[in-house]
């Protein structure tokens, strides 16, 4: 029995297109009030219509499946644009649509100002369709639709304010690491072509349900999973692919929240997820996935410990959170990756407006040196931030701390090993996090200079009113930050006794072989109660140290970064990986096709061979027509000797 | 020992009593277009004392072109007449009547294109046409003799006449340098060709054409055959520019008068490729094969690579025309009946689009001949459109490129060559029309492509006019509906291979409809 | 044997003019032992038999083209030719050549060609056989060569013509 | 008696005398008198493959020849004189304004 | 719309003559252009219509085209020559049908593109370009191998003049090495094909065709390779394949803005067409035998030009450069002979057609205003003219093959093809999806990102009118392309899978061995 409103289901994507496609076209010329109107409608509708379905689809409910149209067909190969409802891309609907609905509010106070409004508000729709279509699809390359739309999307969006060069490379640089991962999902796809000749999850997963575990070495099922993986780590910033995702900050704030921490760059986690099927068939993927999820969730941490740029912190500390959720995944806990990702939607969406909230109160100052005692001018965002922060640094009880719990918990099952690591990051991250909490707003006096004017966006629209004080964000910013944060609180509950695993059950059926094993039924839950303890003390020693360096006795900190020297200074310059890879890539290519390949192989050699053939000719001919000397006599003597020739020729044939 | 010789003359002498009765009428229908053109040449050497030399060029021209196309009305006339005259001196067959329509065609096209040019360079106009038509009457024996001193005799009419005719721009050091060379070095090379015939003759005791190759093909050919047609085909060589026998051609063509180079590019090698045909196939010479394939190979690509550097557009288009010599050789290597209807077709087409380039030419030189080399041509689309696109059509039709006659003559020389099974040649023929592209090209380049130089263009008088006209019609007709020339060519080439005993199949210009 | 031996007087006395054309430097000269040869070649055709043509040959070639030829070396005053380096080809290429194609010619005349051994006056050319080939079966090239004729007439009066006039009328029909 | 092969030979030998002449002498006129003299050569052996054959149209031929031989020598002198009447010059080796 | 597309054919009535009809009219517009008085303003107005009607009467053909498995529709077979029986035989198939409507579609646009563009000789200029397209649409239209080489000869000339005539900078040695390079491959097309002729006695495509499946051609097994090549390489000049691309930049740098976009948009899907009619329809063992070095090429193409294009300073060169890049993706569809590949080759010309060419037309829109391609001397372009930002935008993100834009559909197809054949193929060509990205990407960034680096460049206007409305098709078609590309798919993949037909027992001797 198909509940009666999944039928709308396509309409879910389709209105922030309308959204988009309206304020892209006539918005030029629209009031800011209208713009806003529409963004808000469309998306506003959207989750609506997504609650709506939500409201009768239950945890029994089987996967819905609405089939729009035919897209292309060659062959026996068909692709079809096809939307797909079970319990997993329910949580993303409702994540997206409301995470996104609450963002799209802010962004209109926090862009009100900006010339390029209606293109903000129309790429923010425009994300949205290819994120929800992302989500939605039924078949990997209707998903790859999404994909790279998403990418499109942030393309525009990091460079939204492409007047300036860094936002503008930015851009460029998101874009084309993104497409590096995407070749890697591209090369699966073709694998999975070649060997089910469908992309279509339901028959691809079913097909595979019966094929054997690839236990030993690597086979095809773990190629095609790893180069998921590389996809996945292309737009969910692992590494090695991470780089674009620090630079991405130079969007404006309300994009890094909804795009670069609650929902794109979680898509890789939710595309692992969905191929978990193929996963598990891998072990040997798998347990690449969870090792680059780890070490990508530790040294993206200590990164963070470092940056002043109050943006880059919370950035580098996504791509440590999305490390834990791969972690997950890599471990067969899918379902505790999908709950952190909903978790950390909340909670990183609300970091970052709040952060959006701190930048625009005094006056788009992004360097923490130059903030502190703000608590004291924006009461509700020093609250709410309080209470992100909280979250993501794993107190209890708010709604980091459940769902990192149960990936720590799950790790250990896998390997005492992550979860090691995975403490020491619960460690380092509740540090930076209250160091950022503390430099930001803690103290009693406000750091930062009267005249920040220059500094800023460029064309960021809210330079023009100088600020004497910093000051407290309009309400239809606050809104937003407000339910983030009781989000924040409450969220984890959803978690509490495995209510969220066995709501996502349906989906991973085939492929909690793994989780079965170290699931806290059959586990000592003294064991699960002691290792809850340790992380939540590890988060308490974060909190205390940081308390200690930034609150107490501030002078420390620079004289231990003296001491750590060439260490600090790597850190600081996060271990020079951009300047490694400009040194490995990006130089050596363009040098090379320059030198070599244009003007070695194709001026130097095709384009050479060719014009020297012509001139060899002409030489040739000049030389030829001396032959024609003017001379009567020479011109006998030709004759002459051509007639010798051929009689002699004719001799011969005759006696012959 | 004289009673020895009357005994042994006797009876051919006896012979000769019961044979000798004067020709039957029908042989003068057999060589009318001879007769007329003959008569219309001494109208004009007649007239001309009546007329005064100065204004008198179109009256003469008028006449010789009223000639010319009587001529052209005798031949078809002469076609109902097929069979042999004079006691086998010439046949009238396909092949002659083809080559009579279009050695005429030529010398009418030509006649016309020189209206204005003689008034412009100042020549005598009488001579000059008494010259083209007498020129005409031996091109047309060429074609329809079969008897080598005939076709000796019509060769040297032909030959001296063009020599005079190069060495008319009387006040130019070159033409007459052009004229001598052209003279000298042609009467050395029909000295060749003469000792060839005497060495034929010695070989096989008869000069008629279908008695040689009564004797040729009866099998145990004597060596002097070969050398015979060593020294023929030398002499022949040299008439059709051969390498090396090409050497006069860019001398001569350069300094001799645009028109009439017009003329002696075409119409004197139609003929001599008639006779070389007739030599080579219908008396079917021994031992031509290795000889013409290697003679055409050198001499297409020597005239094109030559060609590549020319700066004189008259030089370039000796060169190229020595090229095209070239190609048309290749049919000579060919099967007899297929090589002969291409070559037939391709001397046609050749012609058409020459006769035209040289009448652009000749009158975009202006008097004396003063622009002729190719920066004169730069701009030539900006300061006079119609002149260049028609000079570009005749370029294009030399390149070899579709709707032009000269894309089919190459494609059916090239198909020929491929169905003999040479494929050897068809690609050096590929090869060198791709070399060949560039120096055309190039003139077409410097024609549109380039800023104009301000050389003075006077408008296209309207004879000149009728002339290119004709000539752009029909490289258009052969380029577009090549069908029915070429069938009529396979249908006398058929014929023409097959015929080696007198009697004659019949002719009708039925068969070419 | 005495038909042996006049062949070789006269084929000597031939070759021997020959040569000297080539070797004289003064046109004249050449002129000269053209005429020469031309007259020993009429003796070599009285012993072929062709006496008609004999005649011919001296009346015609030695006595008419010969004097052409005189004339117009007068005409022109020729001097001794200078011996100008004008062409390595003809002496590098052309002079081999002829001597090889000259060798293999004779060669192939010698021995390849089964030539009978012939009297005196092999082959009696009266004037009345002549006359019936000439008049009968080559009544066509005959005629024909009287066009040969025409046309080298008006080609010597136009070449020979002093270009003036033609000039005169031009600058008359411009002015 | 005498083999006509003889009297070929001896054409042969005019004839190449002629076509020397024509490479190695520079003056104009002569240049053409060895041409003449190729034709001399050429007339021998129709005169001797006549006697070959027995057939005077052999002889005939000469006829013929020596007709053409005045036409060109008619034009060709002619020729000879327009050229001197330009270019002042009788050398062969002078008249060289046309070339490559 | 599909619905639309395979509209029963009983209710055609222009069935016989449409193709015909839509060939010719624009040469006929051309010629009729000659009537018209020297007023641009008429003449431009006159061109246009004409284009326009060619394209609505072209729209005939998709919507009548029957979508059964191979045969031609819409043919007509008519005599044209009887020696050699050359025929007027001309019909599409579903792969062709695009093509042609990819011509009509684009030549509208041309003519809007370069109404102020070209200022000198403006007549010439749309009387050449109404002629190329006729040329163009006869190239894929035509069943007869001759009739094929005609038009693909036709299509030269005018395009050389193009370039050479309205060009900039180095026009003519652009025009010329285009000639050259053309001319040169065409050759030995033309003496493949005359060989075919010489061997079947027919020029006519269907009938060799059969007579080589049949085996019924004398000594094919020898030349067959020989025929390949002589096809091949005619073809991969056209592409161009690497190493023999070098004419392309040069040609595309000079030439004005319409010729790029033909060029790019038809030109060269000649050569990818040609291989895919004929090299694969004609000798499917060759084919077989030679793909691997024909696809290693194509790789070394496709990644090749893509790095090339990344550090070209000159936005056209960098476009034309990109142009091999996506033309190799074509010849490795065609060549990996899977159902997907084939299908994705031909729809990646299509969308490359539509893409590059709205590339050129943005690039000649923004030389209009300031007479430079160079990147440097651009830059912060998006705040001064956003509508024309957008615009380049989105032809971006086709051109580099962004989901629900023409240019995934086809490259998605190929690469999966070339998978399919051998997954190396596949993986490198799958770089390309990177290298696209890298090099249009930076090039956007350069010219439009950032603040504006030179005064002039704040005073440029944005797209007038007339430009929007030569751009909006583009952006549509690109849309429509990859959102619906079903209605493309379903004629070209019976088309294909005809075309495959020979491959399958290939493919399965080749597994056997």
């Amino acid at each position: 029995m198909t509940p009666p409103l999944n039928p709308l289901l396509w309409v879910i994507p389709i209105l922030p297109l309308a959204g988009a496609a309206i304020n892209g076209f006539f918005g030029r010329k629209a009031t800011k009030k209208a713009i806003s109107a529409v963004a808000l409608v469309f998306c506003g509708a959207a989750f609506f219509v997504a609650v709506l379905i939500a409201a009768n689809f239950s945890s029994a409910s089987a996967p819905y499946s609405f089939p729009l149209a035919h897209w292309l067909r060659s062959g026996v190969f068909t692709v079809d644009f096809e939307f797909y409802l079970d319990q997993l891309s329910l949580v993303m609907l409702l994540v997206i649509t409301g995470v996104g609905f609450l963002i799209h509010i802010y962004s209109v106070g926090y862009m009100w100002d900006d010339d390029g409004f209606y293109r903000f508000m129309s790429y923010l729709n425009l994300f949205m369709f290819f994120m929800l279509t992302l989500v939605l699809a039924k078949n990997y390359l209707v998903m790859f639709i999404g994909w790279e739309g998403v990418g499109l999307a942030s393309y525009l969006l990091i460079g939204f304010w492409f007047t300036k060069d860094s936002a503008a490379a930015a851009g460029k640089k998101a874009f084309i690491v993104n497409r590096i991962g995407d070749f890697g999902f591209l090369i699966a796809l073709f694998l999975i072509i070649k060997h089910f000749g469908s992309l279509d999850f339901t028959h691809v997963f079913t097909a595979l349900r019966t094929l054997p575990k690839e236990t030993t070495g690597a086979g095809l099922l773990t190629a095609i999973a790893l180069l998921l993986m590389v996809g996945a780590a292309g737009k969910s910033a692992q590494i090695p692919l991470y780089v674009w995702l620090p630079d991405a900050m130079e969007g404006p704030t309300p994009v890094s929240a909804l795009i670069h921490a609650a929902t794109m760059v979680t898509a890789g986690v939710y595309m692992v997820a969905r191929s978990s099927v193929i996963f598990e068939h891998a072990p040997m993927a798998m347990m690449v996935v969870a090792i680059i999820g780890t070490l990508t969730a530790l040294f993206a941490a200590t990164i963070g410990i470092a940056q002043t740029d109050i943006k880059k912190v919370l950035a580098y500390s996504t791509v440590s959170q999305l490390g834990y959720m791969f972690m997950a995944c890599g471990v067969g806990a899918f379902s505790a990756g999908i709950f952190h990702l909903m978790t950390h939607a909340f909670f990183k969406g609300l970091l970052f407006l709040a952060a959006g909230s701190v930048i625009h109160g005094v006056g788009g100052e992004q360097d923490m040196r130059k903030m502190g005692g703000l608590r004291l001018y924006m009461p509700w965002t020093f609250a709410t931030m309080g209470i992100a922060t909280l979250a993501i640094a794993g107190i209890p009880p708010f709604a980091g701390f459940w769902s990192k719990d149960e990936i720590l918990w799950r790790a250990f099952g896998a390997s005492w090993v992550y979860w090691l690591v995975g403490v020491i990051t619960a460690f380092i991250t509740s540090f930076y996090m209250f160091r950022l909490l503390y430099m930001t707003f803690g103290g009693d006096d406000y750091r930062g200079a009267v005249a920040q004017e220059a500094h800023g966006h460029g064309g960021h629209g809210h330079d023009d009113h100088g600020h004497g004080e910093p000051h407290e964000s309009p309400w239809v910013m606050l809104g937003p930050l407000v339910i983030l944060a009781f989000l924040s609180v409450v969220g984890g509950f959803v978690g509490y006794g495995n209510r969220f695993e066995h709501f996502l059950a349906p989906v991973f059926r085939g492929a909690t072989g793994i989780a079965q094993e170290t699931s806290p039924e059959s586990a000592t839950s003294t064991l699960e109660y002691l290792l809850m303890g340790i992380s939540i003390s590890v988060a308490g020693l974060g909190w205390f140290l940081a308390y200690l360096l930034y609150s107490r006795l501030p002078q420390l900190p620079p004289r231990i970064a003296a001491g750590l020297g060439g260490l600090y200074r790597a850190v600081a310059n996060k271990y020079y990986i951009d300047e490694l890879y400009a040194v490995l890539f990006v130089k050596p290519l363009v040098e090379g096709s320059t030198t070599i390949l244009w003007h070695g192989v194709d001026q130097g050699m095709i384009d050479a061979a060719v014009n020297d053939s012509a001139d060899a000719a002409r030489h040739v001919s000049d030389n030829m027509r001396h032959m024609q000397s003017g001379n009567l006599r020479s011109y006998a003597g030709w004759v002459a000797a051509g007639g010798a020739v051929v009689i002699a020729y004719m001799v011969w044939m005759g006696v012959r | 020992m004289t009673i020895v010789a009357y005994a042994r003359l006797l009876p051919s002498l006896l012979a000769q009593v019961q044979t000798s009765m004067p020709p039957p009428g029908t042989d003068y229908m057999r060589i009318l277009p001879e007769l007329v053109l003959s008569i219309f040449g001494m109208l004009v050497m007649i007239v001309d004392p009546l007329l005064d030399e100065e204004d008198s060029h179109k009256s003469f021209g008028t006449i010789a072109l009223i000639g010319a196309l009587a001529a052209l009305a005798a031949t078809f006339w002469m076609a109902r007449y097929p069979g042999i005259a004079f006691w086998n001196m010439v046949r009238v067959d396909g092949f002659s009547v083809f080559f009579h329509l279009l050695v005429i065609a030529i010398a009418a096209v030509v006649i016309l294109s020189s209206f204005e040019y003689l008034r412009v360079q100042r020549i005598r106009a009488a001579e000059y046409y008494g010259l083209i038509l007498f020129g005409t009457v031996g091109m047309c024996l060429m074609s329809s003799a079969i008897e080598l001193v005939l076709i000796f005799i019509a060769l040297e009419i032909s030959s001296i006449s063009t020599y005079v005719l190069a060495g008319f721009r009387q006040r130019e050091a070159s033409s007459s340098e052009a004229s001598l060379k052209y003279f000298l070095l042609g009467s050395f090379a029909t000295a060749f060709f003469l000792y060839g015939v005497a060495l034929m003759f010695g070989a096989t005791g008869s000069t008629n054409i279908d008695v040689i190759s009564q004797v040729l093909r009866s099998g145990n050919v004597p060596v002097l055959a070969y050398v015979a047609t060593a020294l023929m085909f030398v002499g022949l060589g040299f008439k059709v520019a051969s390498v090396p026998f090409h050497v006069w051609t860019p001398d001569v063509y350069e300094g001799a008068p645009a028109p009439v180079v017009g003329l002696m590019s075409t119409g004197p090698k139609a003929a001599a490729f008639a006779v070389l045909l007739r030599v080579m196939f219908e008396a079917n010479a021994p031992g031509r094969f290795w000889l013409i394939w290697v003679s055409a190979a050198l001499t297409m690509t020597l005239g094109n690579v030559c060609a590549l550097v020319q700066n004189n557009v008259k030089r370039l288009l000796a060169y190229s025309s020595i090229a095209h010599a070239g190609y048309l050789l290749v049919a000579f290597a060919a099967q007899p009946e297929l090589g002969t209807s291409a070559a037939m077709f391709y001397t046609a087409a050749y012609a058409a689009m020459n006769v035209g380039a040289f009448a652009v030419v000749g009158h975009f030189a202006n008097a004396g001949e003063k622009y002729v080399t190719l920066e004169d041509y730069l701009g030539l689309g900006r300061t006079s459109p119609a002149l260049a696109a028609t000079f570009t059509f005749f370029l294009m039709s030399l390149i070899g490129i579709p709707i032009t006659g000269g894309f089919f003559a190459k494609l059916y020389v090239l198909s020929a060559a491929l169905k003999s099974n040479l494929g050897g040649l068809a690609i050096i023929l590929v090869m060198n029309s791709a070399v060949g592209a560039y120096y055309y090209l190039r003139i077409i380049v410097i024609m549109y492509m380039q800023e104009p130089r301000g050389v003075p263009v006077t408008p296209v008088p309207a004879a000149t006019g009728l002339a290119i006209a004709v000539c752009v019609l029909l490289t258009l007709y052969l380029g577009v509906l090549p069908g029915r020339v070429l069938d009529y060519a396979r249908h006398s080439a058929r014929q023409f291979v097959n015929e080696t005993a007198p009697a004659a199949a019949s002719v009708s210009l039925s068969a070419d409809p | 044997m005495l038909h042996l031996i006049l062949f070789l007087f006269f084929g000597a006395i031939c070759v021997a003019g020959a040569v000297n054309l080539l070797v004289q430097s003064h046109p004249i000269n050449s002129a000269l032992s053209l005429i020469v040869v031309m007259g020993s070649l009429a003796a070599e055709y009285l012993l072929l038999g062709a006496e008609f043509l004999a005649a011919v040959q001296v009346i015609v070639y030695a006595g008419a083209i010969m004097v052409l030829f005189v004339i117009t070396i007068m005409l022109l005053n020729a001097g001794k030719e200078e011996r100008s380096k004008g062409s390595r080809v003809a002496t590098l290429l052309g002079v081999p050549g002829v001597l090889i194609g000259g060798v293999l010619v004779a060669w192939t005349l010698l021995h390849r060609s089964d030539m009978q051994s012939v009297p005196i006056g092999a082959l009696w050319g009266d004037p009345k056989g002549i006359a019936r080939l000439l008049f009968h079966d080559f009544l066509l090239p005959f005629e024909v060569t009287s066009v040969l004729i025409l046309i080298a007439i008006m080609g010597a009066v136009v070449l020979a013509s002093r270009p003036e006039a033609a000039a005169r009328g031009a600058r008359k029909d411009e002015g | 008696m005498v083999p006509l092969s003889y009297y070929l030979v001896l054409s042969g030998i005019l004839f190449a005398c002629g076509v020397l002449g024509f490479l190695i002498k520079r003056n104009i006129i002569t240049i053409f008198m060895s041409i003449e003299l190729m034709l001399n050569g050429v007339n021998l052996s129709f005169v001797a493959f006549a006697a070959r054959w027995h057939a005077l149209s052999g002889q005939v031929f000469v006829f013929f020849v020596m007709v053409v031989a005045a036409a060109e020598a008619a034009v060709g002198l002619a020729i000879i004189i327009a050229v001197y009447r330009t270019r002042e010059t009788l050398n062969v080796d002078q008249v060289n304004l046309l070339k490559l | 719309m599909s619905a639309m597309i395979v509209a029963s054919p009983n209710m055609d009535v222009l069935g016989p003559i449409i193709l015909s009809l839509v060939t010719f009219i624009p040469a006929v517009g051309g010629l009729l252009i000659l009537l018209i008085p020297r007023r641009d303003r008429d003449i431009k107005l006159f061109a246009l219509v004409i284009s326009v009607l060619a394209f609505v009467a072209s729209l005939h053909l998709p919507v009548h085209l029957h979508r059964d498995l191979n045969s031609f529709k819409f043919e007509i077979d008519k005599v044209w020559i009887t020696t050699p029986n050359i025929h007027y035989h001309v019909g599409i198939d579903g792969i062709s049908v695009w093509l042609v409507v990819l011509t009509t579609f684009l030549t509208p646009l041309c003519v809007l593109i370069s109404w102020n563009s070209i200022h000198a000789r403006v007549k010439e200029f749309f009387i050449l370009l109404l002629l190329l397209e006729t040329a163009l649409i006869g190239v894929f239209t035509s069943l007869d191998l001759f009739l094929f080489y005609f038009f693909y000869e036709a299509t030269l000339i005018p395009m050389a003049l193009l370039v050479g005539m309205y060009g900039h900078g180095r026009k003519v040695y652009a025009a010329v090495k285009f000639f050259l390079f053309t001319m040169i491959g065409s050759m030995f097309m033309l003496a493949a094909i005359v060989w075919l002729y010489a061997k079947t006695g027919s020029f006519d495509f269907v009938v060799i065709q059969n007579a080589i499946r049949t085996g019924s051609v004398p000594g094919f097994e020898q030349a067959s390779l020989w025929l390949f090549l002589g096809f091949f390489i005619a073809f991969a000049v056209k592409v161009p394949i690497f190493p023999l691309h070098t004419w392309l930049p040069d040609a595309h740098v000079e030439a004005p803005t319409a010729g790029s976009v033909l060029l790019a948009g038809v030109l060269l899907k000649m050569g990818t067409y040609g291989l895919l009619r004929f090299n694969v329809g004609l000798f499917p063992e060759q084919a077989h035998r030679n793909a691997p070095w024909i696809i290693v090429l194509a790789l070394i193409g496709i990644i090749y030009g893509a790095l090339v294009s990344l550090v070209q300073p000159n936005m056209k060169k960098l476009i034309a450069y990109s142009s091999v890049s996506h033309l190799g993706f074509v010849v490795l569809g065609i060549f990996s002979f899977t159902a997907a590949g084939l299908n994705g080759a031909v729809f990646v010309m299509l969308a490359h057609g539509v893409a590059t060419g709205g590339l050129f037309m943005l690039a000649g829109i923004l030389y209009e205003r300031r007479h430079t391609y160079e990147i440097t001397e651009f830059g912060g372009l998006a705040t001064p003219m956003p509508k024309y930002a957008a615009f380049f935008l989105v032809t971006v993100l086709a051109s580099l093959g962004l989901p629900l834009l023409n240019g995934f559909i086809g490259e998605f197809l190929v690469l999966s093809g070339a998978f399919q054949a051998r997954p190396v193929y596949g993986i490198l060509a799958a770089t390309g999806v990177i290298w696209s990205a890298c090099y249009l990407l930076w090039m956007y960034q350069r010219v439009f990102f950032g603040q504006v680096k030179y005064e002039v460049n704040n005073t440029l206007p944005d797209l007038s009118l007339r430009e929007k409305a030569a751009l909006w098709p583009i952006a549509v078609a690109a849309l429509v392309m990859g959102v619906a590309p079903l209605v493309w798919l379903s004629a070209i993949d019976p088309a294909v899978q005809a075309a495959l037909s020979p491959f399958t027992q290939l493919a399965s001797k080749a597994v056997g061995q």
